[in-house]
């Protein structure tokens, strides 16, 4: 079996930087910067939750774009894993929405403000 | 070895078997207890061979518990060591006998507590490595603050709490000079690290003085706290006043030592170019400390307060005269710890004994009971005597050794030990003879003499009511029946500290001859600098006396002839 | 297929083998959840006697499979750390489990019992409960295995994603739903922020593989510099474990979630995601310097944003827990705090830091669990306790988790000769041999500020007498909660006595052998 | 057992004056010394070296340079081991009086112990006189005796490196004078005391015992030991002892206040003699007076190194001193001293304690010399001394003459005495200062223990005022005889024992060639009139006139001093008020005459005082003093020019011309007691009357009586601000320090905490937003970082 450190230093150092590249990092940046606000503005606990899928999704972005720059493929190997992880939380966090609607019948997370100092 | 194994683990076995036996038998069990750790002591102080010698014993090889700490199980201690393990042993049993009327609550966690302390302090003063020492000195803690915080009087929890947090804090900054030190060495040598003191107290003394400066300010600032030093000594009266009278005792008498004990067991070995740089300023703070606490006990109406006090002071002459860093004062200042932890816990053990018969401190309120407990005046009348440093009595011995060292500590002089102190701090200090006397005096007019004023029917039943320590109140209210004189077994708990103080007084040969040892050594690092610093005189004078040493005896001896 | 993933794929192996302990508890997890559905009461009770046999199996089987040899056959960055995790995890985890028995379900099984309800596995949460607890201790465990970042993101949310879920089950309550809904959003929002880090990371290095991560940094150090996106990866890494240790500016939720949790729960939450944080944040770090000579070559930047997050993080939970009533939102503060001294052992770098702090996490975990274990032992009129006033007296009411909540506290405290001493010793040592003299004595001055806050867990329950507020606490019907914080207690006590071993395992744990494998690295190539 | 001590006492007396004469013709080089004495040049000259340089710096600066030292190396002889049963004697009567006041024994016993061993203590003392006497006067070493160790220390080889200080004797002249007089004035006075105090039988009996007995314990410590620090062992173990029996009556406020005075103002002086003794030990490396004295001998006045620090010492010396013996700054605590009951104030503050510091100073005489401390300071250290002392005895006769209290009279007599002996170490008569302290000894008690006796029978009133004929009284003839005749003694009525004593002083001084000296000798003969005033006033007010009881108070003696302020009223009321109602008070009364014990002390007490002046008497015939050559075998003779070379008063023949002047002041200070308090007393009191009336007199009268105000002058100055300034500490320490400023650190987390508090709301929202800020707050540093170049 080959792994890098027995192959000695065979992965390229200078990447390859198409401007599609940049463009492609821009947009993920943009898009997690969307995914945050979205999260710091929302109150509605869905629209919260589809904010961190868009951060997650910005980050998995940004992974396919540094394959791509790489021309490595685990990049897009991670994205897979990411969608899986995200699909899990989806899981979990529409359990818990329904969950805290049924108690409050409200979406709004500023109802559960009780715990603080 | 195993006899100093056994002085940890016995008062420990003791504690556990307080808290298994009942309420009503636990006073007995503790007392037993406490009596075979002073057998124990004894034995060990039989089997002691090095009290002249100034080295520590057993010394070997301890058991490799903590090793991958750098910490060694391996205990032994010198002279001094022994002298306050003996103190301690004697001092538990006898605070312990002096409570068996005072305390009626909790009975099995109080003596239980004291024996987890005497456990600690065993350790504090067997250990050989400085974090088993550490270990022990904060453990202490635990059980003081418990019997303070729960057995104490009124005030008790905000003093327990400000006595736990200064403590900890002093401590804590006592460990990171430690820990500076032993890391310091680890590295330079690359040596996995140590704590053996043996070690680090090698390593310190090769540190650049600058760094030694640093050291010995975390170290001597941690145990500062303890001793206490001025600015950071208001846990101390808080801590006594409300205390139990064994708790005070305690306090006083040993928990207070070991800040001490390990300013001469480890600050000054480890960084004593630090400590000759900071002396001037832990002598301005000790003589601060003589002058301003002595002022302060003139004034108190809270005689538990007053000897709290007067405890600064007192340990602040201590360290002063351990500042001197001559052969005399050192003496002095170790002797004074054993004298001080014998005539203050004598005072509060008194005071305790009135206040379980009076539920007051106040001298205003409670006066003249030389009329009322003649036999309990004697013995206040001669413990204050002994604090206050009457040839004779203990205290003498050690305040003067204290003051000589103190004032001979001045390199210009002709004496044996030039330190760096010298005339000036030692007219301040002994100012504090006079103040002394006029607070101790004050109080014993006030307390002992004069007018037998008792407190009156509303007031007793006011102070009983107003708190509700379940340690303070277990007789009803006094005016009820005639107030007792001391008892047979009040006079048993003090008789020992009383003898103690006069045969150290009348007979202070062999207790000196065990600290000179031990102090010579103490001294010796100190010996070397000082005589560095005059043959490089930083001072115009030094090549002066020094020829002055030498040649003015003989010149004497010339003409006489 | 890069060949990266190709090594990958071809080390499978050896890996297999160690993943072995994992299998068993993965399969334990699979058993709570089906045994938990029986309509044998018998079969639902034991649901935890299955989580704890399955964690004990799980030890041995550790034992058995992770030796140094298979450990180095893995290719593992630091072979023998999966051997403590997985031992401490394990360890811990029984009491955890044995902590919250009793705590899930007891109104529904109460009802079944007397006859006044009939089962119905809706309603019913206790298998659920003790899968998700292995579940995320497994993933913990895996989180040792990781060689690459896949793997370190996959495991790492295993490790998460069940504690969520059990912060809302936990209690079934309205608080335990606000902490659950707190703790998950922000959970995911920091789960972004480090996937936004390895994506940098990734962008910086071309590579997943840790090893190859690593080759590819110290290129980059000796020419010119490690590049800015790979700091910033790094960082944004950093900041995204933050969360799980509860560290500054990320440790906002913790006092809430705490709170709001069961008290279980919360000792659960204490301690296993500071474990997955610390085992992610070395491993990572691990990748951008870190020699086996000791010198401590992270980036002065990621090292100065370290060292303020330390500082911050322990005295900003210090100070907070200054000002609470209430007992797990005071600990939840000192979870903070403690996450800041062992930050200090992650500066000091290896050889004198890792094992310190892993030695750390063994103690806190200990004393945590005897504290937070001793809140769960106890009840008033049947709710949790929570405030500080209702531990007045304790000694009356409860005696035994009243000494251990002492016990623990004071361990806490780092009162010497118990466990918890030992740690921050260690750490002080870390700090001092690494020359961070600041950062010990900011640490000292600390932990001074933490004697006063855990003074009131001592004095509570054994100076104050009880008072009427008081009079319905009593100890929780189950035993093993009571059972479990007096073993940790006792644990805090006699565990000193074999602080040697315990000390060489935290350093074996330590060692890493990444350099080892590029100097075999570099021999090939000469 | 206390007829031994009687018999022991009487054989000293009726063999001393026989048994010197055989000594001294025994010892040829006696005759030396007293030549030198003497002033005699020629054999002084013969004698030392340096004759010449002594002199040439003896015109120039004064008498303080007397030439060489006369240093004799003590002997040590280990045949005198027996000694030590002198102190254990008086020690075995504190340890059983002790427990017999804890066992609360009420019965004499103690009385009985005490008397007995003091007789033992006595006949050892003259057992010592006849064994060694002879020895010392013939070789004039002085015996030294070690006892056992106490305070010693080595940590070198060097003459510097050791520090011993163990319990020894020294045995020269003054110490055994003082052990002599010392042993058997406390036995005497413990006799008397045994009766005076049966009123306590039930209460402090035991306890006074203790506290005499550890008295005496520690006085023999003071004057036997051999260095330095055990006489200071002994000096604030006597100093205990008078704080115990100056409050022996505890119930009483003043008396408590008393004693705590007395106590606090000895401190001072033990300060004084603690740094003294750091400062000799400094400046020689040991404090045994032995190789002290050697030193100082050794050196000469060129070679005097050492600045200040051995300057210091005669005055640190001189500080204790007026501590000690109510000296100077420091005498006020005497007077209140008198609290303690009769016999203490008899033997303890007349007689014994107080003299310690006459017997410092002539123990440390050589460190006043030029060899010591250099010519100037010499010089400036003698004359602080004889001025202290001057000043002292003027002040504290002037006192006297305005106290109503008869003990109080007798208080400050004693310290106007004590003056005149300081000034006769002072002016340079060491011979005459021990002399007057051994005759004043004699009288003062004697005169304390007939107004004890007084007192003991008129119920503690202590105003003479309110008593008067008791002469006339049957029972206190005796008293009042033995009085008179302490009286005359008190005014150096001439030919009197203290007369002789006294001229000498007074007659050094006037005959000195330092112009300050004389003046000292001018004011001390003016002192000597007044003392002659007062002495009377009290004699003639208690013993003529008609007859005038008016009871005191107590039941029982000495509880009976009015505080101040009442008796400020009294004197302010005038004699007249008194007059009518002494008459009724003394009817229903009946005085306690003196038991046999107590008159057969004063009878003692007074054959005592009339042979005190035996010596000098006998001087004429005997060709020697028997006081003289004690001193003369002492430490304090070797300022050999201690010579009485008594040139010219005014011109004339020194001893007619002095004896002349002395008469007549002393005569005119009687005459005018005589009309005043005796053949006048309206007239005296008119005089008083209008003196208070006259504004620009009133202050002598008041002054006088209120001890010029020097107490009130004190607590002005110096108490109060100092307890003002403690409040002010202990405010300061219990609510700045620990209220503000430890209570801020305490606080300081919590309060930073709350700064932090309002980010923790609850919300979700916002939360996320103080994460993303503090991320944000992160990422802007790094950018900062990288901006300034800092990151590589």
């Amino acid at each position: 079996m080959i792994t890098l450190a027995s192959m000695g230093s065979v992965a390229p150092m200078t990447p390859a930087m198409p401007a599609n590249i940049q463009v492609t990092l821009a947009l993920a940046i943009i898009l997690f910067a969307i995914g945050l606000v979205g999260f710091l503005t929302r109150r509605n606990m869905i629209l919260m939750f589809l904010s961190t899928e868009l951060m997650f999704q910005a980050a998995a972005l940004a992974f396919v774009a540094f394959g791509r720059m790489w021309m490595d493929l685990s990049g897009q190997l991670m994205v897979i894993f990411i969608l899986t992880v995200a699909a899990a939380e989806a899981a979990l966090a529409l359990g818990l929405v329904v969950l805290l609607y049924r108690r409050k019948e409200t979406l709004s997370s500023e109802a559960w403000a009780e715990l603080k100092e | 070895m195993t006899l100093a194994v056994l002085l940890i683990v016995l008062p420990l076995i003791g504690a556990v078997l307080c808290l298994g036996v009942s309420e009503r038998a636990a006073k007995t069990v503790g007392l037993i207890a406490s009596l075979v750790v002073l057998a124990a002591a004894t034995l060990l102080a039989f089997e002691f061979p090095a009290w002249t010698t100034g080295t520590f014993w057993p010394n070997e090889e301890g058991w490799k518990l903590f090793t991958a700490f750098g910490v060694e199980f391996r205990l032994g201690t010198d002279a001094v060591g022994m002298l306050l393990i003996i103190l301690t042993a004697v001092l538990i049993p006898c605070s312990m006998l002096v409570s068996f009327s005072a305390i009626t609550q909790r009975q099995r966690g109080f003596y239980a507590q004291f024996l987890f302390m005497e456990s600690a302090v065993m350790l504090a003063f067997l250990a050989r490595d400085v974090i088993l020492f550490y270990i022990g000195y904060e453990f202490t803690l635990v059980p003081l603050f418990l019997i303070v915080a729960i057995w104490g009087g009124q005030d008790r929890r905000p003093a327990a709490i400000k006595l736990w947090v200064y403590s900890f804090v002093g401590s804590v900054i006592s460990l990171v000079g430690f820990i500076y030190l032993a890391a310091g060495h680890a590295t330079d040598t690359g040596t996995p690290i140590n704590f053996s003191v043996q070690t680090l107290v090698e390593y310190g003394q090769t540190l650049p003085a600058s760094t030694q400066w640093w050291v010995f300010l975390a170290i001597m600032g941690g145990f500062a706290v303890k001793v206490p030093f001025v600015p950071v000594h208001s846990w101390l009266p808080l801590a006594h006043g409300e205390a139990p009278t064994a708790g005070s005792v305690v306090l006083a008498g040993v928990v207070i030592k070991i800040g001490q004990y390990g300013a001469l067991r480890f600050a000054f070995p480890m960084a004593p170019e630090g400590a000759l740089a900071l002396a001037p300023f832990f002598a301005a703070l000790a003589l601060i400390g003589i002058l301003g606490m002595s002022l302060v006990c003139w004034v108190q109406n809270d005689v538990k307060r007053l000897v709290a006090y007067s405890s600064i002071a007192h340990m602040g002459l201590a360290l002063l005269a351990m500042f001197a860093f001559n052969v005399v004062g050192m003496e002095g200042g170790i002797l004074y710890m054993v004298n001080h932890g014998l005539s203050t816990a004598g005072m509060f053990m008194c005071i305790g004994i009135m206040y379980e018969r009076y539920h007051t401190k106040d001298m205003e309120v409670v006066g003249g009971l030389m009329q009322r407990m003649p036999v309990w005046s004697v013995f206040m009348v001669f413990f204050a005597m002994a604090s206050l440093a009457l040839p004779g009595l203990n205290g003498f011995v050690s305040e003067f050794l204290c003051l000589m060292g103190i004032y001979t500590a001045d390199a210009g002089m002709k004496t044996g030990f030039p330190g760096i102190l010298g005339p000036t701090y030692a007219f301040l200090a002994a100012l504090a003879l006079i103040l002394g006397a006029l607070y101790v005096l004050r109080m014993l007019q006030k307390f002992v003499f004069g007018p037998l004023r008792e407190p009156s029917h509303g007031h007793g039943g006011h102070a009983h009511g107003g708190h509700d320590s379940p340690g303070a109140h277990g007789h009803g209210n006094h005016a009820a029946h005639a107030i007792q004189d001391v008892n047979f077994r009040e006079i048993l708990a003090m008789a020992p500290l009383a003898i103690a103080c006069i045969v150290i007084g009348v007979w202070p040969k062999p207790i000196l001859n065990v600290i000179e040892p031990c102090a010579a050594n103490a001294v010796a690092p100190y010996v070397k600098l000082i005589e560095r610093d005059l043959a490089n005189p930083p001072r115009a004078t030094a090549d002066e006396s020094a020829t002055k040493t030498t040649a003015a005896p003989a010149a004497d001896k010339g003409a006489i002839q | 297929m890069t060949p990266a993933i190709l090594a990958a794929s071809t080390n499978l192996g050896p890996k297999f083998m160690l993943i072995a302990p994992e299998a068993v508890l993965f399969a334990g997890a699979v058993l709570c959840a089906v045994m938990g559905l029986s309509h044998a009461r018998a079969f639902r009770a034991m649901v935890p006697w299955i989580a704890v046999v399955a964690l004990i199996a799980t030890f041995v089987t550790m034992l058995k499979v992770w030796t140094p040899e298979a450990a180095t056959a893995a290719q593992l960055p630091m072979p023998m750390l999966g051997k403590y995790i997985i031992a401490l995890l394990c360890v811990v985890g029984v009491g955890h489990v044995l902590a919250s028995i009793g705590s899930v379900d007891r109104a529904v099984e109460r009802q079944v019992a007397s006859g006044t309800g009939a089962f119905d596995p809706v309603r019913v949460i206790q298998g659920e409960f003790y899968a998700f607890i292995l579940l995320s201790l497994c993933g913990g465990m895996l989180l040792c295995h990781a060689t690459d970042l896949v793997w370190l993101f996959l495991a790492f949310e295993l490790c998460s994603l069940p504690t969520y879920v059990l912060v809302a089950i936990g209690r079934g309550a309205d608080r335990s739903m606000e902490a659950a809904i707190k703790y998950f959003f922000l959970g995911a929002m920091s789960t972004a922020t480090l996937l936004l880090g390895f994506a940098f990371l990734y962008g910086a290095t071309g590579t997943l593989e840790l090893s190859a991560m690593r080759e590819s940094f110290q290129m980059q150090a000796q020419t010119g510099g490690i590049g800015s996106v790979a700091i910033v990866g790094m960082l944004l890494a950093v900041i995204g474990i933050c969360f799980k240790l509860a560290a500054v500016p990320m440790h906002f939720y913790a006092p809430d979630v705490y709170e709001g949790a069961s008290s279980p729960v919360a000792a659960f939450i204490s301690f296993v995601p500071k474990v997955q944080g610390f085992v992610t944040l070395i491993v990572l770090l691990g990748t951008v310097g870190w020699s086996a000579n000791g010198d401590s070559s992270i980036p002065p930047v990621i090292a100065a944003v370290l060292w303020m997050i330390a500082v911050l993080t322990m005295t900003l939970g210090n100070i907070g827990a200054l000002l609470q009533r209430s007992a797990k939102r005071m600990l939840a503060y000192s979870s903070i705090a403690n996450s800041g001294y062992m930050l200090v052992g992650i500066l000091a770098g290896p050889t004198v830091g890792i094992d310190a702090t892993l030695l750390y996490l063994l103690t806190y975990g200990v004393a945590n669990l005897a504290t937070f274990g001793s809140l769960a032992a106890i009840e008033r009129n049947g709710h949790e306790v929570d405030s500080i006033d209702d531990l007045a007296g304790l000694r009356v009411r409860a005696p035994m988790v009243a000494a251990a909540l002492a016990i623990g506290a004071l361990s806490l405290t780092g009162i010497p000769p118990l466990l918890g001493f030992w740690g921050k010793l260690d750490l002080f040592v870390a700090s001092a041999e690494s020359h961070q003299r600041t950062l010990l004595v900011i640490m000292a001055l600390n932990s001074g500020v933490a004697a006063f806050y855990y003074l009131r867990l001592v004095a509570m329950p054994f100076v104050q007498e009880p008072t009427p507020r008081t009079q319905g606490v009593s100890p929780v019907p189950s035993v093993w909660p009571r059972l479990s914080a007096l073993i940790f207690a006792a644990g805090c006590i006699a565990l000193p006595f074999f602080a040697n071993q315990l000390k060489g395992e935290a350093a074996a744990a330590a060692r890493t052998d990444l350099d080892k494998q590029a100097t075999v690295a570099q021999s090939v190539e000469k | 057992m206390s007829t031994v001590a009687i018999i022991a006492l009487a054989s000293a007396f009726v063999t001393h004056a026989t048994a010197h004469t055989p000594t001294a013709s025994m010892e040829p080089a006696l005759l030396t010394t007293l030549a030198l004495a003497l002033g005699d040049g020629a054999i002084a000259a013969a004698d030392g070296h340096a004759v010449d340089a002594a002199h040439a710096v003896h015109s120039t600066s004064g008498y303080a340079d007397v030439g060489p030292l006369h240093f004799v190396k003590a002997v040590a002889n280990t045949d005198f081991a027996w000694l030590k049963w002198m102190l254990l004697a008086p020690l075995v009567s504190v340890i059983l009086c002790g427990a017999m006041a804890m066992f609360k024994v009420k019965g004499r016993l103690p009385a009985l112990f005490t008397v007995a061993t003091f007789g033992l203590s006595t006949a050892m003392a003259i057992a010592l006189y006849f064994q060694f006497g002879p020895t010392l006067f013939a070789t004039h070493a002085p015996l030294t005796v070690p006892f056992m160790d106490w305070l010693s220390l080595t940590w070198g080889p060097g003459p510097f490196q050791s520090f011993t200080a163990n319990l020894g004797f020294y045995i020269d002249g003054i110490s055994m004078l003082w052990m002599l007089f010392v042993t058997v004035l406390a036995t005497l006075i413990a006799l008397y005391a045994s009766e005076y105090m049966e009123s306590d039988l039930k209460a402090g009996y035991a306890r006074f015992f203790f506290a005499v007995s550890l008295f005496v314990t520690s006085m023999l410590i003071l004057v036997m030991s051999d260095n330095l620090v055990g006489l200071y062992l002994g000096w604030e173990g006597v100093g205990l002892c008078s704080y115990m029996l100056i409050g022996y009556y505890a119930t009483q406020p003043g008396a408590t206040a008393a004693a705590k005075k007395a106590f606090i103002m000895n401190r001072i002086g033990d300060l004084g003699l603690a740094l003294a003794i750091f400062l000799i030990w400094t400046n020689y490396g040991t404090v045994q007076y032995d190789s002290l004295f050697q030193a100082i001998a050794g050196s000469t006045s060129e070679a005097v190194q050492g600045g200040w620090s051995k300057a210091a010492i005669p005055f640190l010396l001189l500080l204790a001193v007026c501590g000690k013996s109510a000296q100077g700054p420091l005498f006020t605590w005497l007077p209140d001293a008198m609290w303690g009951p009769t016999p203490v104030s008899a033997l303890i503050h007349a007689a014994t304690m107080v003299t310690a510091g006459i017997y410092l100073l002539a123990r440390m005489a050589p460190f006043y010399t030029v060899q010591a401390i250099g010519p100037e300071w010499a010089e400036t250290a003698l004359l602080t001394v004889g001025w202290i002392g001057c000043f002292t005895a003027f002040i504290g006769a002037t006192i006297a003459c305005g106290q109503f209290d008869y003990k109080r009279v007798f208080a400050y007599s004693t310290i106007s005495s004590l003056g005149y002996m300081v000034m006769g170490l002072g002016v340079g008569t060491a011979f005459g200062g021990v002399y007057y302290v051994f005759t004043h000894a004699w009288f003062k008690a004697l005169l304390f223990l007939t107004a004890g006796a007084v007192m003991h029978g008129m119920a503690g009133q202590v105003d003479f005022r309110k008593l008067g004929g008791l002469l006339r009284v049957p029972g206190f003839r005796l008293t009042m005889i033995c009085m008179l005749l302490g009286c005359l003694w008190l005014a150096t009525a001439p030919f009197s024992a203290a007369a002789e004593s006294k001229d000498i002083i007074l007659l050094t001084a006037l005959t000195s060639h330092v112009q300050q000296v004389q003046w000292m000798g001018w004011i001390g003969v003016l002192t000597a009139g007044i003392t002659a005033y007062y002495a009377f006033r009290v004699w003639f007010r208690l013993a003529l006139g008609p007859v005038k009881i008016e009871p005191g108070a107590d039941q029982h003696a000495d509880h009976g001093h009015d505080d101040h302020a009442g008796h400020a009223d009294h004197a302010h009321g005038g004699a007249d008020a008194h007059a009518g109602h002494g008459a009724a008070h003394s009817g229903g009364f009946h005085p306690h005459a003196p038991g046999f014990r107590i008159s057969l002390v004063l009878t003692l007490l007074a054959i005592g005082s009339v042979l005190a002046g035996l010596p000098s008497y006998l001087a004429h015939s005997q060709g020697f003093n028997w006081i003289q050559r004690f001193v003369q075998n002492s430490s304090a003779w070797m300022r050999a020019g201690n010579s009485e070379e008594h040139g010219q008063i005014l011109g004339r023949d020194a001893h007619s011309t002095l004896f002349i002047i002395a008469t007549t002041v002393v005569v005119a200070g009687f005459l005018l007691a005589w009309i005043l308090h005796a053949k006048n007393r309206a007239l005296g009191d008119r005089l008083r009357a209008s003196m208070l009336n006259t504004t620009g007199l009133k202050w002598i009268p008041l002054g006088s009586e209120h001890g010029w105000y020097v107490d009130q002058f004190y607590n002005a100055i110096i108490g109060v601000p100092a307890w003002l300034g403690a409040q002010l500490l202990a405010f300061t320490d219990r609510f700045v320090i620990d209220g503000v400023i430890v209570a801020a650190i305490g606080r300081f987390p919590g309060f930073v905490a709350r700064v932090f508090q309002p980010l923790y709301t609850g919300t979700v929202q916002s939360y996320a937003l103080t994460m993303a800020g503090g991320i944000g707050l992160i990422v802007a540093w790094v950018v900062w970082v990288w901006l300034s170049g800092g990151a590589s």
